[in-house]
């Protein structure tokens, strides 16, 4: 069952199970394990990256191609919906106008940038795609009247998916995280703690597009899994290694990775529509910087490239680092405090630079990404059991004669 | 119970000085408005403080948890418009107080809503005053602004105030928002003034202009004077002033340059800020230092209630004194309206600008004060 | 006879977490040309890239010129006097087949006279002089790798399987070339499945299996011994050679 | 002549590479059932009129011919398609795989299977099965698992022929297979071509430096000299010409002749 | 007109000419293309002065791209920090010219400016290329040959340089004086046809000047030293050099110290340009930067000299005629120029 859910291709590693595990929790039953507002964000914001990722890791990770134009597609999605709803008021007919029509236009865009990888080359091709998605950038800002310029647009979405649209009223949650700061701090609180972390979850209907938006990531997440464990993604795979001898075994390459591109553009669009829905506002920061690029590309290589999984895990790590890296560096310069340079350099506004030095390390401390690394553990250590037991089993066959 | 004001701005990232500059100004207005106590009313003051990263989607998850986790009364924003504008949503569906920082008409335009007090100028205000400072009959005008809302708005407001006053405006140039080599515009300015009738009273060049490569200096560079032509712009941050060592004499308005006004807010705050940071306040301390005094006036005129519709009320129609002069919130559209400084530019050597460093620039000399009753700052949320 | 110039004692290599060598003994006798044979994935490339301190090497040690040379990165070893053809060749492609060459020349410009015997031995090299490497055919690219190795003089050579691919006519030449370098106190490791080539050249003779040397001696005592051979080497082809 | 319609023919195949000329005018055709061995010096323009055949390269001037069928335009994919095979001089796999998973991906092109994306690839054993008898059959079945990178070279080679094989193709195209093969497993590979040519609508054609080879295989010899067609025929003719004596097996010949003559 | 034959006589022949011009000399063509269509677009007068400042902005660009493209060529290292080297160049030239030779600055004399000039660039390149040494060694080193991870490391080391000249220098903008010597612009004499009356930048001469005497040296460096060769070779192959008896990895130190070098030249003269700098200024240069170094040929000089002399010129031209195309038409130019031939201008490195 699961194995076919999952395509056969299991995690391989327990600690990775265990965190996909607890991942999993966390998503599902977020909203009630975690209280506020950032929190919420933060788990919306997983759930958009791991589409994005994982749709970019098929391209990247599976058909080594590296395209810097993803954020374009991410941002035909965003704006897709939210010019929908500008000219067709709140209604789910806007929202299905807009993405439809981004969908189209992504799928036209992809259909290019594919037909133009086949005319220019590899790391060629990864820089004229840098330049395009930035030209497409400096287009949509200078059409501000109709995209807002720099200053983006807002999302009034339906009222079923608003702040102000109570399905059920007062549901209790569970704060985890402050109930756990109690036992490990002051443990003879306990009761106390317990008592305190139950709060009240303003069920809306943000929390409704929080659910909309983590279905559709898990059923997206499966499909992308089964697809590269098909004879369709082994082919990817061949195309990854070597075109040149795909071509020579008869595979059409070219209409692979089109289709490739297309797919992934496609996932992307979606992924800007969601995230324009979740986020009720777009602008061209948010959605088609190059920035945000370097973000997925890091996600996608943390997590561990051509492992679908690592989309997940990479998403993870990344969005809770951006989001919350200041804080523990507030806390670390107020414990600290220290003056003069080496003060500046872990005051909170300087938070950038550790960031950076995680980036760095990252790439550096896992090379085949975090789940690589946990496989290629995994893997030894069951060769070392192996050896173990022979060894055992050799020396238990000894003393018997 | 204490009052609570959270400043959401970028602390980190491009425009991090001017949120850090917001920032002093704030603590020194409260430290000014209180007396030193942080208190208003008996209630404490507690100043938060976020950081947008510069980074829209950020800021309005800050100013959600702020409104609903910190429990801010007041959250005062960011410099740049773009978040600025971000951010104004939440404040109505929190049903509490913001006072955005940036300069888009549309803050107080067409994004405004009835929890949204702007206490810093907005781009008009900033265009028609410098109309003023120079608009007079025979006077030609051709503008160059960056091609998005900011400019063709300021531009907007700049030509009505100009042909107001009975200037013309001849040529307007728009740029990309990033450009940074100006000599085809140029040329086309120049074009558009050279030999042109009826411009006895002197023909300009006008530019609005949004951070840092100012296009004014090229210009200067291709020698407008061959043509007649002289430059006029607003005030500037004081780095940008180091640059206007280039054009001596040139004229426009500002809203504030620390030498400019006369008040005793200004004078305590201009001692205060070199006594503690040993430099100049810039544009955007005198901002902050604004922003708290507002905040203190509303305060004390509800009576010490932070209750939205109490502050609403009392902010409505606030006069309350400021490092830039007096100023006063109009009801209609939450908008603070100040006088603001004609200045012509001097070129000096000072080393009291910067801490580290003295430099030979462009200091605005005061040529007199544009009083509220002289422009006509238009109300656009309606 | 003087001692070896290159001696390997108890060498044992790995590539990544595999353990490749288990213990090499060799030696190549200074001026002479020693054969390494042995089937497929007997160790014999593997052997020549740990001598170029191309792999690691966790135990025993590499001796050359009576310097220890284990610990040694590769272009040290090079510049000690070592020259190495890749059993894939290693040219560079986008370069000429001038500058590959000019490359190889070390010590500055290349001396003509070598040239001139290099092109004799490899006319195509001196045709196709000043175009890309990469469009040489299989064979061609060969020669220049070869021609690469002995564009300077060098004490030792150490050559993997440089007749594969090559027109018999070309082997013949190349054959010829060996016997001059010997003739010039030239010491060569060759890893060679040509029996026949081999044969005629060879006067040591080692065979590998399974990363350890399993026999080494004469060439002459070895090309008389066919039951010899069909046991290293599983010649029943080439027993009736 | 047409008694039999060729399966294979190229008619003035020329192909230039800047002033110099690699394929010049080159005619031939080939019939079903046939094994003919191409020679010719190192640069001869073998390697490339291969590569015109196979669709790698497009000609100057000059047409291939499918079983009648002009293919000079088509792509390398779709010659593939159409029962041209190929294996390559210089080895040329998919790296980081796994033996078997490179001769799965022949199969699976083999059956047309590459464009399913809604089944576990994992859950064809049809597929993986034929894999593994062609693995075999190289004699490779104990590296099945080992990627490619880790092979030794002359394994490497075998899983070229394996992949060749696994295409199913009517036309086999071998460069040089046994290049770097040790002395031993030579005839398993040479036994397995041979066994190719008992079925008779195959057609082969083979590249190769090895006489002895060349002579126990061929049912007819091409050379190319200078990328041009000097000389066709019988083994033994061919070999004993001096066309090709001279500008193929060297003058000296003592080398060759001692394999010959063995 | 009606010619009975047009394929002999003089037409065929200039055709012939054209055509091989063409395929050999894409960089020549596209320019005088380019400079031919902008003249019938505008009046000779205008033409005139768009065409030499986008010459001096094109060089200008040339000094940030070519360590860049150096880089890439010689080493195949994308370093996408380069932009943060640029900002490097800035801040330490600025600093040089505020600070220690701020004496020179002030003075109107073109001696005793460039007493403060020359300083101040070639203390941008020092500390430019010290860094750039740390930076191999410390970030790209382990990354060399796989391009993805270079990306990502080097946006990382990128953010990290960046902060760090915040921590330095502080987060505001820095106006940077710009010697008395090159403010203004020269005037060209009336009596002179044509072009008399025009103005040019005096910045802009210096930086054609220096721009042209750079890609000089560089030229000459790798084509007449040995050292062209060898970097090349390793890109490929660092292996087989090392086989050869070569310390690749010195060379490689040495090739990216040279690249972050003319970053911070590069830097230096742009800051002192823009009279404005801020950390962030590298960045922002970096899509032109990328734009020209692919248009020339990734890796190639000479390519690179010719892709930002079109790049230069374009965005004069077209900033000209419809402003708000400018960005848009660089990328189509680029893409135009891939489409026509995929490896760019002058092409070294093939995919
Ligand atoms: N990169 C590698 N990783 C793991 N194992 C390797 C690697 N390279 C070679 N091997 C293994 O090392 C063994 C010896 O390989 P080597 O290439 O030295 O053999 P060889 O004797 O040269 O064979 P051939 O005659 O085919 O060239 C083989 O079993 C091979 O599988
Ligand atoms: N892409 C190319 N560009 C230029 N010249 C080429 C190109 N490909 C091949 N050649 C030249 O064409 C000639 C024929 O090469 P080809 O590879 O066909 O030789 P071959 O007969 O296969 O030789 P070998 O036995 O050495 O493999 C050679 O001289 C080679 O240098
Ligand atoms: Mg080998
Ligand atoms: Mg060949």
């Amino acid at each position: 069952m699961l194995q076919s859910i999952l395509s056969g291709d299991l995690p391989r590693s327990r600690v990775l199970s265990v965190a996909l595990i607890a991942i999993l929790i966390a998503l599902a039953l977020g909203p009630f394990l975690f209280p506020g507002t950032r929190a919420f964000a933060t788990l919306g914001m997983i759930c958009v990256f791991i589409i994005v990722v994982a749709a970019y890791d098929l391209m990247l990770g599976y058909t080594h191609i590296v395209s810097f134009a993803h954020t374009m597609f991410f941002g035909i999605g965003a704006y897709g919906v939210a010019l929908g709803i500008g000219h067709f008021g709140s209604g789910f007919g806007a929202i299905f106008i807009g993405i439809l029509g981004a969908l189209l236009l992504s799928a036209a865009l992809a259909l290019l940038l594919g037909l133009l990888s086949l005319r220019v080359k590899a790391i060629f091709f990864a820089l004229v795609t840098l330049a395009v998605a930035f030209a497409f950038l400096s287009v949509v800002t200078q059409m501000y009247h109709i995209t807002g310029g720099e200053d983006g647009l807002r999302v009034r979405v339906p009222r079923e998916l608003g702040p102000a649209f109570r399905p059920l009223d007062s549901v209790t949650g569970f704060d985890l995280f402050g109930f756990l700061g109690v036992l490990f701090t002051q443990p003879w609180n306990l009761v106390d703690g317990f008592r305190d972390a139950f709060f009240t979850v303003r069920f809306t209907g943000r929390t409704l597009m929080y659910y909309a938006l983590f279905l559709f990531a898990g059923v997206i997440f499966l499909f992308l899994l089964r697809l590269v464990n098909s004879p369709f993604g082994r082919v990817l795979q061949a195309i990854r290694e070597n075109e040149f001898r795909a071509q020579a075994l008869g595979y059409r390459t070219v209409l692979y990775r089109t289709a490739v591109v297309i797919l992934s553009a496609l996932l992307t669009t979606f992924a800007g529509a969601l995230f324009a829905l979740f986020n009720r506002y777009v602008n061209p920061e948010n959605t088609l910087n190059f920035e945000l690029m370097i973000f997925i590309l890091l996600m996608c290589v943390l997590g561990g490239m051509g492992t679908l999984y690592g989309a997940i895990i990479g998403a993870v790590v990344f969005v809770v680092a951006q989001n919350y890296l200041q804080d523990v560096l507030g806390a670390l310069s107020e414990a600290v405090n220290v003056g003069g340079f080496v003060g500046s350099l872990i005051e909170p506004s300087h938070w950038l630079l550790w960031f950076g030095l995680l980036f760095v390390a990252s790439v550096y401390f896992f090379p085949s990404g975090i789940v690589g690394q946990l496989r290629i553990w995994a893997r030894r250590r069951e060769v070392q059991q192996a050896v173990a037991e022979r060894q055992a089993e050799s020396s238990a066959r000894e003393r018997l004669t | 119970d204490s009052i609570r004001v959270a400043h959401v701005s970028q602390f980190s990232g491009p425009l991090a000085a001017y949120g850090e500059q917001l920032n002093v100004g704030l603590r020194l207005g409260f430290e000014y408005a209180t007396d030193g106590t942080m208190q208003i009313q008996g209630r404490d003051l507690e100043l938060l403080r976020k950081d947008t990263q510069n980074d829209p989607a950020r800021a309005r998850a800050l100013a959600e948890e702020a409104y609903a986790e910190d429990d801010a009364h007041i959250v005062v924003g960011t410099v740049a418009s773009g978040v600025a504008l971000a951010m104004l949503p939440i404040a109505e569906e929190y049903e509490r107080i913001m006072m955005p920082e940036g300069v888009a008409d549309a803050i107080t335009g067409a994004e405004w809503n009835r929890y949204i007090f702007r206490v810093g100028r907005n781009s008009s205000q900033d265009a028609i005053s410098n109309a003023v400072a120079i608009g007079q009959p025979g006077v030609c005008v051709s503008t160059i602004a960056q091609d998005y809302a900011f400019g063709r708005d300021g531009v907007a407001a700049y030509r009505q105030a100009m042909e107001a006053e009975g200037g013309e405006i001849v040529h307007e140039e728009y740029l990309p928002t990033d450009a940074t080599d100006f000599t085809a515009a140029a040329q086309r300015l120049f074009n558009s003034l050279e030999g042109r009738e009826g411009c006895e009273e002197g023909k300009y060049i006008f530019s609005i202009w949004a951070g840092a490569a100012n296009p004014l200096g090229r210009i200067q560079d291709l020698q407008p004077e061959r043509y007649g032509i002289q430059l006029t712009s607003g005030g500037n941050i004081l780095p940008a002033l180091v640059n206007y060592a280039d054009f001596p004499g040139m004229q426009g308005a500002t809203f504030y340059y620390y030498e400019l006004p006369d008040n005793e807010v200004n004078d305590w705050f201009v001692e205060q800020h070199f006594e503690q940071h040993n430099e100049a306040p810039d544009f955007f301390t005198a901002q902050g230092f604004a922003q708290a005094m507002a905040i203190t006036a509303a305060i004390e005129k509800s009576g010490g209630s932070t209750d939205v519709e109490d502050l609403i009320d009392a902010l409505r129609g606030l006069d309350f004194e400021t490092p830039k002069g007096r100023m006063h919130i109009r009801a209609e559209d939450h908008q603070a309206l100040q006088a603001m400084y004609h200045f012509e530019n001097v070129v000096e050597e000072r080393s009291d600008w910067f801490s580290d460093r003295t430099v030979t620039a462009g200091v605005p000399h005061l040529r007199g004060v544009i009083d509220l009753e002289d422009m006509d700052i238009p109300i656009l949320n309606q | 006879m003087s001692e070896p110039i290159l001696t390997l004692t108890g060498v044992h290599a790995d590539i990544d977490q595999y353990h490749i060598l288990h213990g090499i003994e060799l030696q190549v006798p200074r001026g002479e040309l020693t054969v390494l044979l042995g089937r497929n994935g007997a160790g014999k490339s593997t052997t020549l890239r740990t001598i170029m301190g191309l792999t690691k090497v966790p135990r025993g040690s590499v001796t050359f010129n009576g310097k220890e040379i284990t610990s040694w990165s590769t272009s040290r070893i090079a510049r000690a006097g070592i020259a190495f053809v890749p059993e894939n060749m290693g040219i560079f492609g986008q370069l000429t087949v001038r500058e590959n060459l000019v490359l190889a020349g070390t010590h500055g410009p290349l001396d003509q006279s070598r040239l001139d015997w290099l092109f004799d031995l490899f006319p195509p090299l001196k045709k196709f002089w000043d175009r890309p490497a990469g469009n040489l055919s299989g064979g061609q690219k060969q020669m220049l790798a070869i021609a690469r190795a002995m564009v300077e003089p060098r004490d030792l050579l150490l050559v993997d399987e440089p007749t594969k691919g090559l027109a018999p006519a070309i082997i013949d030449d190349l054959a010829t070339a060996f016997e001059e370098l010997k003739a010039r106190e030239v010491s060569i490791l060759l890893v060679e499945q040509n029996f026949s080539f081999s044969r005629r050249l060879g006067q040591t003779v080692a065979v590998m299996n399974d990363g350890q040397v399993v026999h080494s001696g004469t060439m002459a005592e070895l090309a008389q011994d066919s039951t010899l051979q069909q046991d290293l080497l599983g010649l029943g082809l080439g027993a009736h050679q | 002549m047409a008694d039999q319609q060729a399966v294979l023919e190229t008619r003035s195949l020329t192909i230039q590479f800047g002033g110099h000329v690699a394929v010049d005018e080159v005619s031939c055709a080939f019939q079903a059932g046939t094994l003919t061995t191409i020679i010719g010096p190192n640069g001869a323009g073998k390697t490339t009129w291969f590569n015109l055949i196979s669709g790698q390269l497009t000609p100057s001037s000059g047409q291939v011919l499918l079983a009648g069928e002009d293919i000079s335009n088509l792509s390398t994919e779709a010659r593939t398609d159409k029962g041209l095979g190929r294996a390559f001089q210089l080895t040329n796999l998919f790296p980081n795989l796994s033996a078997l998973e490179n001769v799965r991906l022949a199969v699976a092109s083999r059956y047309r299977i590459g464009h399913v994306f809604w089944q576990r690839a994992s859950l064809r054993r049809d597929i993986e099965d034929r894999a593994r008898h062609y693995l075999d059959f190289v004699r490779l079945g104990h590296r099945a698992d080992t990627p490619v990178s880790y092979l030794p070279h002359g394994d490497q080679r075998k899983l070229e022929v394996a992949l060749l094989m696994a295409l199913e193709p009517h036309v086999f195209m071998f460069d040089e297979p046994t290049a770097g093969m040790s002395v031993d497993e030579v005839p398993v590979i040479l036994d397995l071509i041979a066994n190719l040519k008992k079925q008779d609508d195959k057609l082969i054609l083979l590249v190769e430096h090895k006489m002895d080879v060349v002579r126990s295989l061929s049912d007819r010899i091409v050379v190319l000299h200078h990328g041009q067609l000097v000389a066709d025929g019988e083994p033994a003719e061919i070999i004993a010409s001096p066309v090709v004596q001279e500008a193929y097996l060297g003058t000296s010949a003592d080398a060759p002749t001692e394999e010959a003559s063995a | 007109m009606s010619q009975a034959n047009p394929s002999v006589g003089p037409w065929a022949l200039w055709r012939d000419r054209l055509l091989k011009l063409q395929s050999d000399k894409p960089h020549l063509v596209l320019l005088g293309l380019m400079l031919f269509l902008a003249f019938l677009a505008m009046d000779p007068a205008t033409w005139f002065v768009l065409t030499i400042s986008g010459m001096a902005m094109g060089t200008m660009l040339f000094l940030m791209a070519s360590g860049m493209t150096l880089t890439f060529g010689l080493m195949s290292v994308l370093n996408l920090a380069h932009g943060a080297f640029i900002s490097l160049g800035a801040f330490v030239g600025a600093v040089m010219l505020t600070g220690a030779l701020g004496v020179y600055t002030v003075s109107p004399s073109l001696g005793w400016n460039l007493l403060a000039i020359l300083p101040a660039l070639f203390a941008a390149m020092a500390v430019a290329g010290v860094v750039g040494w740390l930076f191999e060694v410390i970030v790209i080193k382990p990354v060399y040959g796989d391009h993805l991870k270079q990306i990502l490391v080097t946006v990382g080391g990128s953010i990290v340089l960046i902060q760090l000249i915040e921590v330095t220098w502080g987060a505001n903008e820095i106006p940077v004086p710009r010697p008395g010597a090159l403010r203004g612009a020269f005037v060209i004499e009336d009596w002179v046809p044509l072009i008399g009356g025009l103005v040019m930048e005096k910045f802009r001469m210096v930086a054609l000047l220096l721009g042209l005497t750079v890609y000089g040296l560089m030229l000459w460096v790798i084509d007449r030293t040995r050292l062209g060769i060898l970097v090349r070779a390793g890109v490929e192959n660092r292996e087989m050099v090392e086989i050869q008896g070569y310390r690749i990895g010195l060379l490689f130190l040495g090739v990216f110290i040279a690249g972050s070098a003319l970053a911070g030249l590069g830097g230096a003269m742009w800051g002192m340009y823009r009279e404005i700098i801020t950390a962030h200024m590298g960045e922002e240069l970096m899509i032109s930067v990328i734009v020209i170094i692919i248009l020339g040929g990734l890796g190639s000089i000479r390519g690179c000299f010719y892709g930002a002399l079109l790049v230069g010129l374009i965005n004069l031209y077209i900033g000209y005629i419809e402003p708000r195309l400018a960005a848009v038409a660089t990328v189509g130019l680029m893409v135009g120029v891939l489409m026509w031939r995929p490896q760019g201008l002058i092409p070294v490195i093939k995919v």
